[in-house]
């Protein structure tokens, strides 16, 4: 008892509990959209205190921020799909056939059994157990990276990573696809206000993702960080007009959004046909080809998660922006 | 010292604006009222946190950076007050006209 | 300098998506080219695997547990094979069957990117990377499963979604128990560990997520709809390979961390009845062809579990050698199956078993092609289906569980029932007053089915060679 | 003597392969089909020949090839496979002549002639399967080949006869699955061998020795078509005539009387099985079955159904004559495996002339048909005077041994069953004579009802009804079957 | 108690509760909100794993590993999303 910060712990934690519950629990979805933010905000300040500042940047620009974007505009879209405002699907849709209450306490009550037998267990695992903190550790050196967490997502474990990017890859096409020939519901138009802070924030905005990029070699940061916050360039641009996705764009896009993974799986390969295998780069060459992956997985980050907000792939809509400007 | 002490009371003045602002969001009637409220201790508050840290920041670059947090988190919450007022209104009308 | 197979199959088809997806107006070329190369690639790696019986790379030059090796024997260079041919021949049905373009131009990126994260996760020794691996599949799979732009095929893919999404999650949530008491996630890694409470939670998180993403009864709830209404290649692929992941991943875990108790074994066996009955049931009651056939999915996927339940905890190490080749075998007659009864659907213009009668053209390819695959998927001699179904019941009868040999009979009995009723609809002819028709030529997309329906039937003859190279490099964890 | 162990999978190919081209000929090619067709049907006559000199020689001829480890796919020619396979290659080839001309302009012949074709096969890989789980498999492929042919007609009423069909087949399938697994888990083989495997298991446990021969007969008693499993057959008659005429003569019926013996004698061993205490039930069955088949049979007025209630009292003869244990009895039943075939072909085939030419299906329709198609009648009839065992005609010639061996077993029941049986023959096929000879029927010419009769359709049933004749008179000469078969009941009582 | 103690319960309860819903909830964008709570459970967990009584560092593995969860996560969150704005269309058109 002798930690200052454990009653804070326990705030912060009950916090995070309550807003979880919460975000299920109301039943305006836009207000559980906004407590799912904050939940996770909290969460990564949580693992803040938990010494994981790279997780908790990730978590509040990518796990919150990008997917808080996401919600709010499927949330829009819900609303609007009739092409006007309707207020009536505030609370989300019911289905058809409506669960029967017994069904849903008996599912409640069995994942409490679940979560019992989780927190035993969670309980009986060693605490601080062994890891891999001795063989990063040693392995640092070589990585040609003075970060360890990025020395394992581009270096240790950067099969991993390239296949995170694969998975967000397929995201894009699988939304591009699903979206297809489908007329976005109008979006409001935000005002000139807004266009200032556009205008205003743009620079930042990009100057901190590089920022983040750059860091991350040394520091808390890294591609995926950076790719969030440069991604939020690409929501402020679309939402305020600035870039308005045009079909001929769709070639342009589609070598971003491959940009990153094609360059990582292409490095793998060449250093594998250089009699090594895969991934392994010549440490002295290690910092140039990290950074040069990082740099642009960023972009084909930061051009994905816009694009996975923007939806459907920009085709050709008579009529557009009259139609939205209503 | 006297920094420090400075520092704590500008800091827990800042706090107490908070505080007030929380108040008001959850006592006030309407969200015009609410935002009212949010916006304009939330403004003062920070100001004066950021004002007290900028004390004990150890170098000119801690400072800045301080500043630029300041700057930018009154810019977006300028904005989004008034994209919030500005949906509201838009609501508003559309349900008189309903 | 050449690369080594095993990278190669990993890496083509990657490659191969990405191609497809920059350049849209020539996905198909690209697509198949890759497929070509990678069904290459894995021909080579078999040859190494026969060489060697194993080829091991720790990726970046770090070993495990620091870093990821890939490692393929018998089993996933088997699974890896059956996974390319069986793509290949799909993916020659779909260069013809997919007529609308802009279905065609996602088409490929998504399925080079579902053999990717396939291939990767036969070739996997890392249960993290299983995970992305997995989301890989979920997430190309979902795309495939809504290719055809219905209502109801996005019903079912965003049930489908739910279910991958919260499959991965159970699995994740296991990986993390697994990091808290061993602190290292290779296989090598569960095989030291000491069973404690910690690594129990893991394996029944990791395996009930992959129950969900196999859909073992009664968690086969999304699959249905979701390989029903998906368009006739994706339904193949969905059903012939896919579900073969997870099972596969679920297969490798249980010979690292054998479950604690014969009577989780006994319990998954239960299940996989469970799975023959029910599934049964819903297939002879199915209105439309192709929901038949993706109960019958259901119903094999149980018969696959009672072959890993079957010889109990003792004999696991045979079991498991039944189960593959009912995997193998299912794959192969499954997707020539879809395939088949998408054919059948396109001539005819709807596929409501009811009213095949009454249709005045007869595919007969097609319907033919259909029967050869339930041949093997009855199980009848001499199809691959056949001899996986002598080696469980083999087993069973020699353990003297004669319950899985009663629950396996009356699986077949009901199979022989459902499928009939759509043979019947194939030959009634009385219903028709004017001429039939039959025989609308030779298609491309004919051949591709009924080249796997027959290479479903004449594996069976290959079935000593195959197992005897499934057991290289001893994935089944028996060292002589 | 061993030689190179190809023929027998050659024959087993000329059929196999054949199906595949025929499936693909177009509808239209019917030249070039009926071409394939004969030329198949009789160079397999020629190369069974070939083979059956070959073996009669002493040539051993033996395939192997592993499916699982230890679980081979085996194919034999032993005399007892020259006996059954000769009489389906002749068979065939009538057949084969027959079905061209009945299904003339028919729709579907590509469909039909593939599976006839692969039906045929079946019957090749029964008899020449070396082990109980390659008979298996064949056992499979007959169900299979079989019901489109059963259904060929494609009407409600065919349908529901094929589902029937393919219920009591397939669960027989099953069945016979579960026995081979059985075998295979007890014994560690399934190999067929004079004297059978199971001696030592029958020692050991004579419980689970029991059961395996129950299920075992049970399953293959399906397509034997024993009582009470027979349900299938009468229903199956909807099938076109060709049909009906192979499944009884050769095809399915036989299949699992051929099957019944493999197993009495060389699964487990005719004393193996004396010493089970199996044999006297299955005689009973036996017996049984021949007195309900030929009561059922007279209660028939379609001339299809009451031979098909034939078929089942006439199989069970060989079923009865394997069950008697004693050499002289196993004579006769070998000798009506091909007498029965040869006889109830004849009479199918000219039941179809009858149905094709004058529209005659049942039996009280018959009244003057004789006079109409004097050639079709003059077949049926002898055919059916064989059936009630008339000397010198083939069918005395089997029931004489099955008597003899009664005695010889001491079972003078036996006498009193043949005796009975051959007067309920008389009872349900004299009628039938006497209509078509004696009785004036309606003015009818040829065709009138149905259309004219070619020699396709009209040589094949006088063809099969001179062999009827021939195997009887010359039941001893060189090289007759009954002749082979005391060959192979030499081998199989290892005398 | 340490704070690892603490959150891990935490993350555990979050789980549960993300769980819950994913089984019950009834609406579309619940259910993925549900789903969303369940990834940071499982995150939460593995970074008490990683984490050591302060002055040590923590195990950096599993925080590459959290990372790669959150990006795999609004991957997929994405296009449930889409799924459902495109069902939701298509359901609107019908009802037009």
């Amino acid at each position: 008892m002798t930690d200052p910060f454990l009653l804070f712990d326990l705030l912060l934690a009950g916090a995070i509990i309550a807003l979880a519950a919460s975000t299920l629990a109301v039943r305006d979805l836009f207000a559980s959209i906004v407590l799912f933010i904050i939940f996770g905000l909290l969460s990564a300040l949580a693992w803040v205190r938990l010494s994981a500042p790279d997780v908790a940047l990730a978590e509040a620009a990518i796990g919150t921020g990008v997917t808080g974007a996401l919600l709010l505009k499927t949330l829009h879209h819900l609303r609007f799909v009739t092409g006007r405002l309707a207020l009536d699907t505030a609370t989300g849709f019911t289905p058809e056939h409506p669960v029967p209450p017994a069904v849903l306490w008996a599912n409640a009550a069995l994942c409490g059994l679940i979560t019992l037998g989780l927190a035993v267990a969670f309980l009986g695992a060693p605490q601080a157990g062994p890891g891999f903190d001795v063989l990063v550790a040693d392995a640092l050196p070589q990585s040609g990276v003075d970060h360890p967490v990025t020395a394992v997502l581009l270096n240790f474990r950067a099969y991993d990573t390239l296949m995170e990017v694969v998975v967000l890859l397929a995201a894009v096409i699988a939304v591009w696809q699903i979206e297809r020939g489908l007329t976005a519901a109008p979006a409001p138009s935000l005002g000139e206000v807004w266009q200032g802070f556009a205008r205003l924030s743009l620079p930042a905005i990009v100057i901190v993702g590089t920022y983040l990029l750059w860091k991350g070699a040394e520091a808390p940061g890294g591609a995926f960080q950076g790719g969030a916050v440069l991604a939020a360039v690409g929501l402020v641009l679309l939402l305020s007009r600035l870039y308005v996705p045009r079909p001929s764009h769709r070639a342009a896009a589609r070598w971003a959004f491959v940009l990153g993974t094609g360059a990582f799986a292409a490095v793998a390969l060449l250093v594998a046909s250089g009699g090594r295998v895969a991934f392994q780069y010549p440490i002295e060459h290690a910092k140039t080809l990290i950074l040069l992956i990082e740099g642009l997985v960023t972009i084909s980050i930061a051009v994905t998660l816009a694009a996975l907000f923007h939806g459907r792939e920009p085709v050709a809509i008579p009529n557009e922006r009259d139609r939205d400007d209503t | 010292m006297i920094l420090d002490l400075l520092a704590a009371i500008l800091i827990a003045s800042g706090a107490f604006f908070f505080v007030a602002g929380t108040v008001g969001l959850l006592r006030f009637p309407d969200l015009y009222c609410r935002l009212h409220a949010l916006t304009k201790a939330d403004g003062l508050g920070l100001a004066l946190i950021a004002m007290g840290l900028s004390l004990l920041a150890g170098s000119a670059a801690e400072i800045l950076r301080i500043i630029l947090i300041w700057f930018f988190v009154a810019l977006a919450s300028a904005t989004c007050s008034h994209l919030i007022a500005a949906h509201a209104r838009r609501v508003d009308r559309e349900r008189t006209d309903d | 300098m050449m690369i080594d197979p095993l990278t190669l199959t990993l890496f083509i088809p990657l490659f191969g998506a990405i191609g497809a997806f920059v350049f849209p107006r020539v996905a198909s070329a690209i697509g198949l080219a890759s497929v070509l190369v990678t069904v290459g690639a894995v021909a080579a790696l078999a040859r190494d695997i026969l060489a060697q019986s194993e080829v091991t790379i720790a990726l970046g030059g770090w070993e495990p547990p620091l870093g990821i090796s890939l490692r393929a024997d018998g089993l996933s260079v088997a699974m890896l094979a059956m996974t390319g041919v069986v793509g290949l021949l799909v993916s020659i049905g779909a260069f013809d069957s997919l007529k609308d373009a802009r279905q065609r131009q996602y088409f490929w990126p998504l399925w080079l990117l579902l053999l990717t994260g396939m291939n990767g996760v036969y070739l996997s020794t890392d249960i993290f990377n299983l995970y992305v691996m997995i989301e890989v599949i979920a997430l190309a799979a979902v795309g495939l499963t809504v290719l055809s732009g219905t209502k109801a095929a996005l019903r079912a893919g965003l049930e489908y979604m739910y279910a991958s999404i919260l499959g991965a999650l159970l699995f994740l949530l296991g990986v993390g128990f697994v990091y808290l008491q061993i602190g290292r996630l290779d296989f090598a890694g569960l095989i030291a560990a000491e069973p404690t409470g910690a690594m129990s939670a893991a394996l029944a998180l990791m395996v009930v997520g992959l129950l969900l993403k196999t859909a073992l009864f009664p968690l086969h709830f999304w699959l249905p709809a979701a390989h029903a209404n998906a368009t006739a290649p994706a339904s193949a692929l969905l059903s012939g390979l896919v579900v073969k992941a997870a099972l596969y991943i679920f297969l490798r875990l249980t010979t690292y961390m054998p479950l604690p108790d014969e009577i989780l074994v006994t319990l998954v066996g239960a299940l996989g009845a469970g799975a023959v009955l029910w599934g049964g049931i819903q297939a002879f009651r199915a209105e439309r062809l192709k929901m038949l056939v993706a109960w019958s999915t259901v119903v094999q996927i149980g018969l696959i579990f009672i072959a890993f339940a079957r010889a109990g905890q003792v004999g696991l190490t045979e079991s498991w050698k039944a189960a593959a080749l009912l995997i193998l075998a299912h794959g192969v007659a499954k997707a020539a199956m879809f395939l088949s009864a998408g054919r059948i659907k396109d001539e005819i213009g709807h596929d409501i078993i009811r009213d095949l009668d009454r249709s005045e053209i007869r595919p007969t390819l097609a319907q033919f092609t259909f029967a050869l695959a339930a041949i093997s998927l009855i199980g009848l001699p001499p199809s691959l289906g056949f001899i996986g179904k002598w080696s469980l019941l083999e087993g069973a009868m020699a353990a003297g569980y004669w319950h899985w040999v009663v629950v396996t009979m009356i699986g077949t009995l009901m199979s022989v029932a459902y499928f009939s009723r759509v043979f019947a609809g194939f030959l009634r002819f009385d219903r028709m007053r004017g001429e039939i028709a039959e025989h609308k030529g030779w298609a491309l997309a004919d051949i591709a089915p009924l080249t796997l329906a027959i290479s479903a039937i004449s594996l069976g003859l290959m079935a000593a060679p195959i197992l005897s190279f499934i057991e290289l490099g001893y994935p089944f964890g028996a060292r002589p | 003597m061993t030689e190179t162990p190809f023929l027998p999978l050659i024959i087993l190919l000329t059929s196999l392969l054949a199906a595949p081209v025929l499936f693909a000929l177009p509808e239209s090619a019917a030249r070039l089909r009926t071409c394939i067709n004969l030329g198949v049907a009789s160079l397999k006559v020629a190369l069974v020949a070939w083979l059956g000199w070959k073996v009669g020689q002493g040539v051993i001829y033996d395939l192997r090839f592993t499916m699982l480890p230890g679980l081979e796919f085996k194919l034999q020619a032993d005399p007892l496979a020259i006996l059954f396979i000769s009489l389906s290659a002749i068979l065939w080839l009538i057949t084969t002549v027959y079905s061209v001309g009945y299904l003339e302009r028919g729709p579907h012949r590509a469909r039909f002639f593939g599976f006839f074709s692969l039906c045929v096969a079946a019957t090749v890989g029964i008899a020449m399967a070396g082990n109980l789980f390659t008979f298996l498999i064949f056992y499979e492929l007959l169900t299979l080949a079989t019901f489109p042919l059963v259904i060929h007609k494609g009407s409600a009423e065919a349908l529901r006869a094929g589902r029937i069909y393919l219920t009591y087949t397939l669960a027989g399938g099953l069945v016979l699955l579960l026995g081979t697994l059985g075998l295979w888990v007890l014994a560690g083989t399934t190999e067929f061998r004079p004297g059978g495997v199971l001696e030592a298991v029958a020692n050991e446990n004579r419980l689970a020795a029991q059961m395996l021969f129950v299920v075992l007969v049970g399953a293959l008693g399906v397509k034997a078509a024993l009582f009470p499993f027979h349900a299938w057959l009468p229903i199956a008659m909807v099938a076109p005539a060709p049909v009906s005429a192979l499944l009884h003569a050769v095809a399915v019926v036989k299949a699992g009387a051929f099957g019944i013996m493999r197993v009495v004698y060389e699964v487990f061993g005719i004393e193996t099985a004396q010493a089970l205490g199996m044999t006297a039930p299955l005689a009973a069955m036996a017996a049984i079955t021949i007195i309900f088949g030929s009561l059922k049979a007279i209660a028939q007025d379609d001339i299809k159904k009451r031979l098909a209630y034939s078929t089942v009292s006439q199989v069970s003869y060989i079923t009865l004559g394997v069950a008697l244990a004693s050499p002289i009895a196993a004579v006769g039943a070998l000798a009506h495996l091909i007498h029965q075939g040869l006889m109830k072909i004849t009479m199918f085939m000219a039941a179809g002339n009858l149905a094709e030419g004058l529209g005659v299906k049942r039996v009280s329709e018959m009244n003057g048909v004789g006079r109409d198609m004097p050639g079709t009648m003059l077949a049926f009839s002898a055919a059916a005077l064989a059936m009630i065992g008339l000397p010198p005609l083939a069918g005395f010639v089997s029931k004489w041994y099955l008597a003899q061996g009664g005695l010889d077993a001491g079972a003078s029941w036996v006498i009193a069953l043949l005796l009975g049986s051959s007067l309920l023959n008389a009872i349900y096929f004299l009628p039938m004579l006497h209509r078509a000879w004696f009785r004036d029927g309606p003015e009818r010419a040829e065709g009138s009802a149905g259309r004219h009769i070619g020699w396709m359709l009209a040589a094949p049933p006088i063809t099969t009804a001179l062999m009827v004749l021939v195997v009887g008179g010359f039941a001893n000469a060189p090289f007759s079957p009954l002749e082979w078969t005391r060959f192979v009941v030499a081998i199989e009582y290892q005398e | 108690m340490t704070p690892d103690l603490i959150y891990g319960v935490t993350g555990i309860a979050v789980f549960a509760i993300g769980l819950v819903g994913a089984l019950c909830a009834q609406d579309r964008l619940r259910r993925v909100l549900a789903l969303k709570l369940c990834s940071v459970g499982a995150g939460f967990l593995l970074v008490v794993g990683a984490w050591r009584v302060p002055p040590a560092s923590p195990d950096p593995v599993p925080h590459a590993l959290v990372i790669t969860g959150i990006v795999v996560m609004v991957s997929a969150t994405a296009v449930a999303l889409a799924l459902i704005r495109r069902l939701q269309s298509l359901e609107a058109e019908d009802d037009d």
